[in-house]
């Protein structure tokens, strides 16, 4: 009883003080550092092998590439290291190092460094960035000279090297610590502790399920200037749970908005909207056995003329933009304009298509939100507006692992799915084509189509900047008239700020680069 | 007379007893009726989007520009048998492997009640997930998640029930006259069961009406963490 | 005569933390149309011993015969219809009746049990009647009747299997004093006048000496003296059986109080007597 | 092993003072405001110093009801009528009716304090008996807890459990049914009480135990001028040490009388009749065998 | 012998504490299995292809990499010896390496756990003390006004969705009173303390940091309050019932016939009494609340159990779910254990040995 008592007490007591300690809860404050709010993405703070966008935000502070993409504007590369020339076959590409620039322990970066960091991901198999050295020879020309070489014509190269997987290393400390160039590298719990690269940042401590805290890297010399020195990047899954921080002042920066939610956002908050470069797409199968009437390419046309476009961007909120084409806005040969309902020929081409009103199912993941819209309103109203246009659609949502698995087996008949980028350039919306990887998920082989076929090969294998422009646009034209594909909304990417802080660009890979953000 | 564990026992008639019941009567009325009486199609999606409650559409309206008011009402008819549902079926396999348990006993009882054991030591996070992963997060699939960690305890209750009356006297008595098993059970046992297990399902309702809005708000409400490289 | 019922060195134990030999070696024997009281304080095993005779306990050794036969231990299994002429009335009024099936109802079912082995019919009324109940109580609830009403049905439930051998565990300890003595009476006269024999287990001496043709006083698991009750009750030669004797108060407005032992039991209740034993 | 039988004339066991405890047209009655069902109704009794009280009946006449009364222990949903006036020397008189609970609780254990019928149900299982004999002490006789203590062995000493000071360290479940009802006793008897209120005291337990139980009350009443409250549906066990008896019925008492006279010339057909239901009284042996 | 007491335990070993401890341990590991070989089961069942998602598009169009990655995690064996090495990982401290997170289940566990333990323990404190309180007042004004307030209180304390809840008490105490802090376990300015129990709240005190221990502690408060209100409804609810059928028992009645004040009363005789179905609840809400913390966890980004369990499952990462259904299993275990260990404490009558 005694005993009880004090048990009882002590819960009072507690109660009690964890109402005095939320009094007294003011968190401290320093102007020069700032929180930012993201739900967290990160497998590792070791370059060379992530591939995942929070850990390419994190690599982007504390390490550089060769070349870098200016603000938002992610059509050409900008000198980051270094600057480039390239043959005219588009096969050979010379990078020639800045003088002068040191790794955050002060030494000197040299083309050592570039030759081993590149090769370490090139040797890496089991890394999720390997792919993107495949085809890729290195080679040193001088200490300050590397060469780039690959078979083909590759203009996707430069845009390549702006990838943070593939940033530059301090190979001697690297190589101290277990670096290898091939799958016996064991750098990554060295590179989970300390960062070696010559970003504007270090690495302060890392968590990978809560926090990521960066300072000050004394010893940079690069271009940027940063105000704030002490950056902490928080794990915050919920949305509703971000935008409340962020008007709270908890934190500073919110990355994960969605459109409504920053329609809603409280007086003094900036927000910064661009497209994303994510497409939002119906797959519609070519192949009579999987999709049954969906293979008519009538059908196709049906549903791309039926659809009341504006009424779905509704759904996706600020800075989301109707999908031109398969290419998004801000890349190369991304389309001027998107298609525009018309009724009378989606009527005639439903005619044409052979539907008798049967009911087709649409399936879609249900649990994963691109670009803050959420795929079942998406959907439902896509239903709506079909079935005022006489196509009877049925809903059949599941989990994102279930659903990739038939959708990667090309076995969905009529699906929502999206593609973003895996680095900025559009040779990433080639496998759209006819017998390519997205174009044989709908069915769509390449004898289905030669002719868009050879406008892809045409762009993958352009010389020249204008050649390679005009390549992509056609092949976009083609996709968006006849392809088995209705891209749909390219969801706007919202990026909000406590009203003192500027400079935030969103970029596709690396969503911003923390180091452009300043104090008003 | 004749049934009865139908009566409603005195103490239930409190104020708060009176107001659940009306409560509860007035849902099952509005389950069955919703769709001749609310303002707007459920699925019409012709209101503008975001509506903040008012004169017209009393809880505002969704994203998708839906009436929210008329959807909650129509709603109900879908939630409310959904949610009977599965206590109905919670409670037929659980006082079933229960009644099993409690009235064979020994390994019987052993081997089914660390089958309990096993259900009830499992997180039901994980196994809800899992089914929703399985079927996708469906408020049916929803219901079959539920069950699966909800007839357990109705399995215990009748458990203790049964072991409790397998040595009253007249359970005793009857066997003596020769009862077989399975008439023991009848009428000795489950008439006894009933009235318990009932009032444990009643309560239940509401707990499974949570429980299955709560599980299927774990899919359209939280942003889950993308898989790493899909971007 | 034949023995109805014959128990011999009966040893029943229950297996707890520590082993409680509650029966320890005990042989009795009943007769038809005999009434065999058994007394004891309690946990002196006389319910134990009672349980084991209708196969509700399982003996540890010895054995329990009825009409020649090992009585089968009451299992899940249905019960053969030689054995359903044993019936028993429990001590607690409360469980013994089923709380949702009608008094008639539970008493046809006594009936059936005793049409199954090819008694004649009855109807439950008639139980009623000769339990001194209305016949109207047939439609009753168990809830709806007093302690003493209820054990009164039990009592006809039990007498309509028309059992030649009727257990009774403690049956009027749960009633008012007033029909305590009234209740073992009509239990006495309704087994003699169905020729049945009658195990009547009890605390009560003073009402014991009164029904029974037999005693036989149980202390701690063992019988320490056993004859004819109206021997036992004048003459008692066992230390237990006396200091039991005289501890009961007498209701005569005296102001006598009886005899009390001292706080710990004395060593000699445990003395085993042979001439205590048998008394005729 | 038997005590020597000592046949107290409990007639002259004390002389007759004045009643400590006046219980006078007391009513009873439970139930909401409108369905208030009256279990007792109006009676009235005293209880002397030394002299044990008894009050018979069948089950649900009201007499346990009655003796709750008597410490304020009825439901919330209960109403009181009448009076139940306490007298002492030295405080003069004390209404007990209508009284405060705070002003109870210096009565409740200390001046009327009650043994319940079954030993077993009111010691608290997860108590230690030390705890449960010194904590009302401690409060009421302001004692130490070294003093409660010395004062419990001494009580348990009293009542003959064995052992006491390591009885102390014990719980109820491990003693036997009459050391419980001992340790019961003791419990009451621990502030000194002037009333004690016995439902019931011996209904639990055996023969030979109710008769050790019972010398210990008669013992109590005479050596510590108790006035005693004996509720007992037994009239073997009224018969033994009551002074006085009540009989009740439905809520009235019937008849009332000194033990004697109830016994041998009772005037109520009830009482008749009750005496009539005894085993061995005249008339029943005939019918039975 | 009215009641027959029931022949249950038969082990009759010299000391039955430990025969019964070790029939408990063998029980408990037999159920672990149990639990591992459903997971397992279970997780393989759905349909769904781990690798794809979690190797996204980019990698897994690159098959050096995906046979890479196959190769290092075993998922070309066949099932059971997938099965098989786990279990002989798991008796040398090795949970395998979480799909989804790429660091080690053990780490991965050795952060969340304590993360939600040190909220579900709060919350179970601070339940216990306020559904004690609420439930005794209910008991003791049965059918009185605050009785039916009481009650109303716990059911909408049981039938408030936490989810919708948690937003909106964190929309108001941090948003609009300013009383509470932002999410997470600590403000962003102060770093976690060195971990020792993973508490941190313990951790900082053992090493000093007061400052970090009230932001910790005031961290704490709006998470431990909404996960509070279902265990405060449930608890108030269960002691309401377990105070009322006390409060009818003879002990209690002779308590109060002895003239016992009203907290001694109801401290030591009632509650006592109440104590056993008391505990028996609160283990079953603590069970409860470790798992049942997702949507709490995700509102306050709380990196706990709850969001690891529900991350794990919606990635189909084996590992990661497997860890979870073995921790909550051991910990529903434990609690089961200290339960009963406590019956012992409590309740002298079942006191072993």
């Amino acid at each position: 009883m005694r005993t009880k008592f004090r048990y009882v007490a002590a819960a009072f007591g507690l109660t009690a003080s964890l109402a005095l300690a939320g009094c007294a809860a003011a968190a401290p404050e320093a102007s020069d550092s700032i929180v930012i709010d993201t739900a967290f993405t990160l497998e590792t703070s070791d370059p060379g092998r992530n591939y995942v966008p929070t850990g390419y935000m994190v690599s982007k502070a504390l390490y550089e590439t060769l070349l870098d993409f200016a603000g938002s504007d992610e059509s050409t590369p900008v000198p980051g290291l270094a600057t480039f020339e390239s043959n005219d076959d588009a096969t050979v590409f010379t990078f020639t190092l800045d003088e002068g620039r040191v790794f955050s322990d002060g030494s000197a970066i040299t083309a050592d460094d570039v030759v081993f960091s590149l090769n370490r991901v090139a040797g890496m198999t089991e890394s999720k960035a390997n792919f993107l050295m495949n085809g890729i020879t290195v080679a040193k020309i001088d200490d300050m000279t590397v060469e780039l070489s690959t078979e083909t014509p590759s203009l996707k190269l430069p845009a390549l090297m702006t990838n943070p997987s593939l940033a530059i290393l301090n190979s001697a400390r690297v190589i101290e610590n277990g670096g290898t160039t091939d799958d016996s590298d064991a750098a990554e719990a060295f590179l989970n502790e300390t960062s070696a690269g010559s970003g504007p940042y270090i690495l302060d401590s890392v968590n990978f399920e809560s926090q990521v805290v960066l300072t000050e890297n004394e010893n940079y010399n690069g271009d940027e200037d940063i105000d704030f020195t002490r950056v902490v990047i928080r794990n915050v899954s919920e949305a509703a749970t971000q935008k409340i921080n962020l008007e709270g002042d908890d934190s500073q920066v919110a990355v994960d908005l969605s459109g409504d939610q920053v329609a809603s956002l409280s007086d003094g908050i900036n927000v910064f909207s661009t497209p994303s470069a994510q497409t939002i797409f119906l797959l519609i199968n070519q192949s009579e056995e999987v999709g049954g009437v969906t293979s008519n390419p009538d059908f196709a046309n049906a549903v791309r003329y039926a659809l009341d476009y504006p009424a779905l961007l509704e759904l996706a909120g600020a800075g989301s933009e109707q999908a031109t084409g398969v290419i998004p806005p801000s890349f190369l040969g991304a389309l001027e304009n998107g298609v525009e309902q018309d009724l009378d020929v989606a009527e005639a081409s439903l005619e044409a298509s052979g539907y008798k009103g049967e009911s087709i199912t649409l399936e879609y993941p249900n649990d994963y939100p691109v670009g803050g819209v959420s795929f079942t309103p998406l959907a439902e109203r896509i239903q709506s507006q079909l079935a005022d246009a006489g196509i009877t659609i049925e809903l059949a949502p599941a989990p994102f692992t279930t659903q990739i698995d038939s959708y990667v087996n090309g076995t969905e008949g009529f699906s929502i799915w999206f593609w973003g980028p895996d680095y900025a350039d559009s040779a990433n919306f080639l496998p759209f084509s006819a017998g390519q990887k997205v174009g044989l998920r709908a069915g769509w082989t390449a004898e289905q189509d030669t002719d868009v076929v050879n406008l892809a090969s045409a762009a993958e294998n352009a010389t020249s900047f204008d050649e390679r422009e005009t390549a992509f646009s056609n092949f976009a034209e083609a996709l968006q008239q006849r392809g088995p594909f209705v891209p749909l909304i390219v969801p706007g990417s919202n990026i909000a700020t406590a009203s003192y802080i500027d400079g935030v660009a969103y970029n596709s890979t690396w969503t911003m680069d923390i180091a452009e953000l300043q104090a008003k | 007379m004749r049934t009865r564990w139908l009566k409603i026992p005195a103490a239930w008639i409190t104020p708060l007893g009176v107001i659940g019941a009306v409560i509860a009567l007035a849902w099952v009325g509005i389950a069955f009726t919703a769709r001749a009486w609310v303002p707007f199609d459920p699925l019409s999606q012709d209101l503008p989007r975001l509506q903040a409650p008012g004169i017209d559409t009393l809880m505002g309206t969704d994203a998708l520009g839906r009436d929210i008011f008329s959807r909650l009402m129509t709603g109900a008819s879908v939630t409310i048998p959904l949610a009977l549902m599965l206590v109905l079926m919670s409670l037929a396999v659980g006082t079933l492997i229960g009644a099993i348990a409690g009235y064979f006993g020994k390994w019987v009882d052993e081997l089914l009640m660390r089958l309990t054991d096993l259900v009830m030591a499992f997180p039901t996070v994980i196994l809800a997930m899992v089914v929703a992963a399985a079927l996708g997060p469906s408020l049916f699939n929803a219901v079959i998640a539920a069950f699966v960690v909800s007839w357990p305890q109705y399995a215990r209750m009748t458990r203790s029930i049964v072991l409790g009356l397998r040595t009253q006297n007249y359970v005793m008595a009857g066997r003596l006259m020769g009862f077989s098993p399975f008439k023991t059970l009848r009428v000795d046992i489950a008439p006894n069961v009933v009235g318990p297990i009932l009032v444990l399902a009643s309560l239940d309702v509401g707990t499974a009406i949570l429980l299955l809005s709560g599980l299927s708000f774990l899919g359209s409400v939280l942003n889950r963490q993308r898989p790493s490289g899909v971007r | 005569m034949t023995e109805l019922l014959e128990v011999e060195d009966l040893v029943i134990e229950y297996h707890g933390a520590t082993v409680v030999r509650a029966v320890d070696e005990v042989s009795l024997t009943i007769a038809p149309g005999e009434v065999l009281a058994l007394v004891g304080e309690s946990g002196c095993g006389k319910s134990s011993l009672a349980r084991a005779v209708v196969g509700m306990e399982k003996p540890r050794a010895g054995s329990v015969t009825y009409r020649g036969s090992e009585v089968p231990l009451l299992g899940v299994r249905r019960r053969r219809a030689q054995f359903t002429s044993i019936q028993m009335v429990f001590q607690d009024p409360n469980s013994s009746l089923n709380p949702r099936v009608r008094v008639g109802q539970q008493i046809a079912e006594g009936i059936r049990a005793a049409v199954e082995r090819g008694d004649e019919g009855s109807h439950p009324e008639e139980w009623l009647e000769r339990v001194g109940l209305p016949t109207d109580m047939i439609s009753r609830y168990a809830h709806e009747l007093s302690g003493g009403q209820r054990q009164r049905v039990a009592i006809a439930r039990a007498l309509a299997a028309r059992p030649d051998l009727l257990v009774a565990d403690e049956p009027i300890s749960a009633l008012d004093a007033s029909s305590q003595a009234s209740v073992a009476d009509m239990m006495r006269k309704l087994a003699l006048d169905a020729g049945a024999g009658l195990l009547f287990i009890s605390h009560d001496l003073a009402i014991v000496r009164l029904i029974a043709d037999r005693t036989v006083v149980m202390y701690r698991g063992k019988i320490v003296e056993s004859g004819v009750s109206d021997l036992i009750w004048n003459d008692p030669v066992h230390p237990y059986t006396r200091a039991l004797i005289s501890a009961i108060p007498e209701p005569d407005g005296k102001g006598n109080l009886p005899a009390a032992p001292a706080a710990d039991a004395p060593e000699e209740w445990r003395s085993e007597l042979p001439e205590a034993l048998d008394r005729v | 092993m038997i005590d020597e039988t000592t046949p107290q004339p409990a007639d002259a066991a004390a002389a007759s003072t004045t009643p400590v405890l006046m219980v006078d047209g007391l009513t009873i009655g439970i139930g909401s405001r409108k369905d208030l069902k009256s279990i007792v109704k109006g009676i009235s009794l005293s209880l002397t110093p030394g002299r044990i009280q008894g009050l018979a009946g069948e089950s649900g006449s009201g007499k346990t009801v009655t003796s709750l009364a008597m410490l304020g222990l009825l439901p919330s949903n209960a109403v009181v009528g009448g009076s139940i006036r306490l007298t002492e020397p030295e405080r003069g008189d004390t209404e007990l009716v209508g009284m405060s609970h705070r002003q109870l609780n210096e009565i409740r254990g200390r001046r009327i304090a009650m043994i319940f019928q079954d030993p077993s149900s009111s010691l608290h299982p997860q108590l230690t008996v030390g705890t449960q004999l010194t904590d009302h002490v401690k409060r009421h006789l302001r004692m130490s807890s070294k003093q409660a203590r010395a004062h419990a062995i001494e009580l348990l000493d009293r009542v003959r459990v064995p052992n006491p000071a390591e009885a102390l360290t014990r719980y109820p479940h491990q003693f036997s049914g009459g050391q419980r009802q001992r340790i019961a006793i003791a419990i009451a008897l621990a502030c000194d009480p002037i009333v004690l209120l016995a439902d019931e005291p011996t209904t639990a337990l055996d023969v030979t135990v109710q008769a050790g139980i019972l010398h210990l009350l008669r013992d109590l009443a005479d050596e510590r001028q108790l006035a005693v409250l004996l509720v007992t549906h037994d009239l073997g066990v009224m018969s033994a040490i009551a002074d006085d008896i009540a009989v009740m019925r439905h809520g009235e008492v019937v008849e009332s009388n000194v033990r004697r006279e109830i016994f041998a010339n009772p005037q109520h057909a009830y009482t008749r009749e009750l005496l009539a239901s005894l085993p061995g009284a005249a008339g029943f042996e005939e019918s039975t065998k | 012998m009215g009641n027959t007491p029931r022949a249950t335990r038969r082990y009759s070993t010299s000391s039955p504490l430990v025969g019964y401890l070790l029939r408990r341990l063998g029980t408990s590991v037999l159920l672990l299995f149990g639990v591992t070989i459903v997971t397992f089961a279970l997780a393989n069942l759905v349909p769904g292809d781990p690798i794809a998602a979690a190797l996204g598009e980019g990698a897994a169009s690159n098959p050096a990499t995906v046979e890479a990655y196959i190769q290092e995690r075993g998922l070309d064996q066949p099932l059971p010896v997938q099965y098989a090495n786990y279990i002989g990982g798991l008796f040398q401290g090795d949970m395998g390496i979480s799909l989804r997170t790429t660091q080690p289940v053990a780490d991965d566990l050795a952060k969340a756990v304590p993360a939600t333990v040190e909220i579900a323990l709060l919350a179970i404190i601070v339940s216990l003390g306020i559904g004690v309180a609420l439930g005794s007042l209910a008991a003791y004004r049965r059918g009185k006004i605050s009785d039916q307030l009481v009650r109303v209180f716990s059911l909408i304390g049981l039938s408030i969705p936490t989810f919708w809840m948690a937003l909106v008490s964190f929309n108001f105490f941090f948003l609009q009173l300013r009383i509470a802090p932002g999410s997470g376990r600590l403000s962003p300015a102060l770093a976690p303390p060195p971990t020792v129990t993973g508490f941190y709240t313990v951790d900082s005190l053992l090493d000093g940091q007061w400052v970090t221990f009230t932001d910790a502690l005031a961290h704490l408060m709006l998470p431990v309050f909404v996960l509070s209100l279902f265990t405060i409804g449930l608890l108030t609810r269960f002691v309401r019932t377990s105070v009322l059928e006390v409060l009818d028992a003879d002990y209690v009645r002779a308590g109060r016939a002895k003239g016992l004040s009203s907290p001694r009363l109801l401290f030591g005789y009632v509650l006592r009494g109440a104590s056993l179905p008391i505990l028996t609840i609160v283990g079953l809400a603590f069970g409860t609340l470790l798992s049942g913390t997702v949507l709490v966890e995700a509102v306050f980004a709380w990196p706990g159990l709850g969001s690891y369990a529900y991350n794990s499952a919606t990635s189909l990462d084996l590992p990661g779910v497997m860890g979870v259904g073995l921790v909550v299993g051991v910990v529903y275990l434990s609690i089961n254990f200290a339960v009963d260990l406590l019956y012992g404490v409590l309740d002298p009558r079942v006191r072993l040995a």
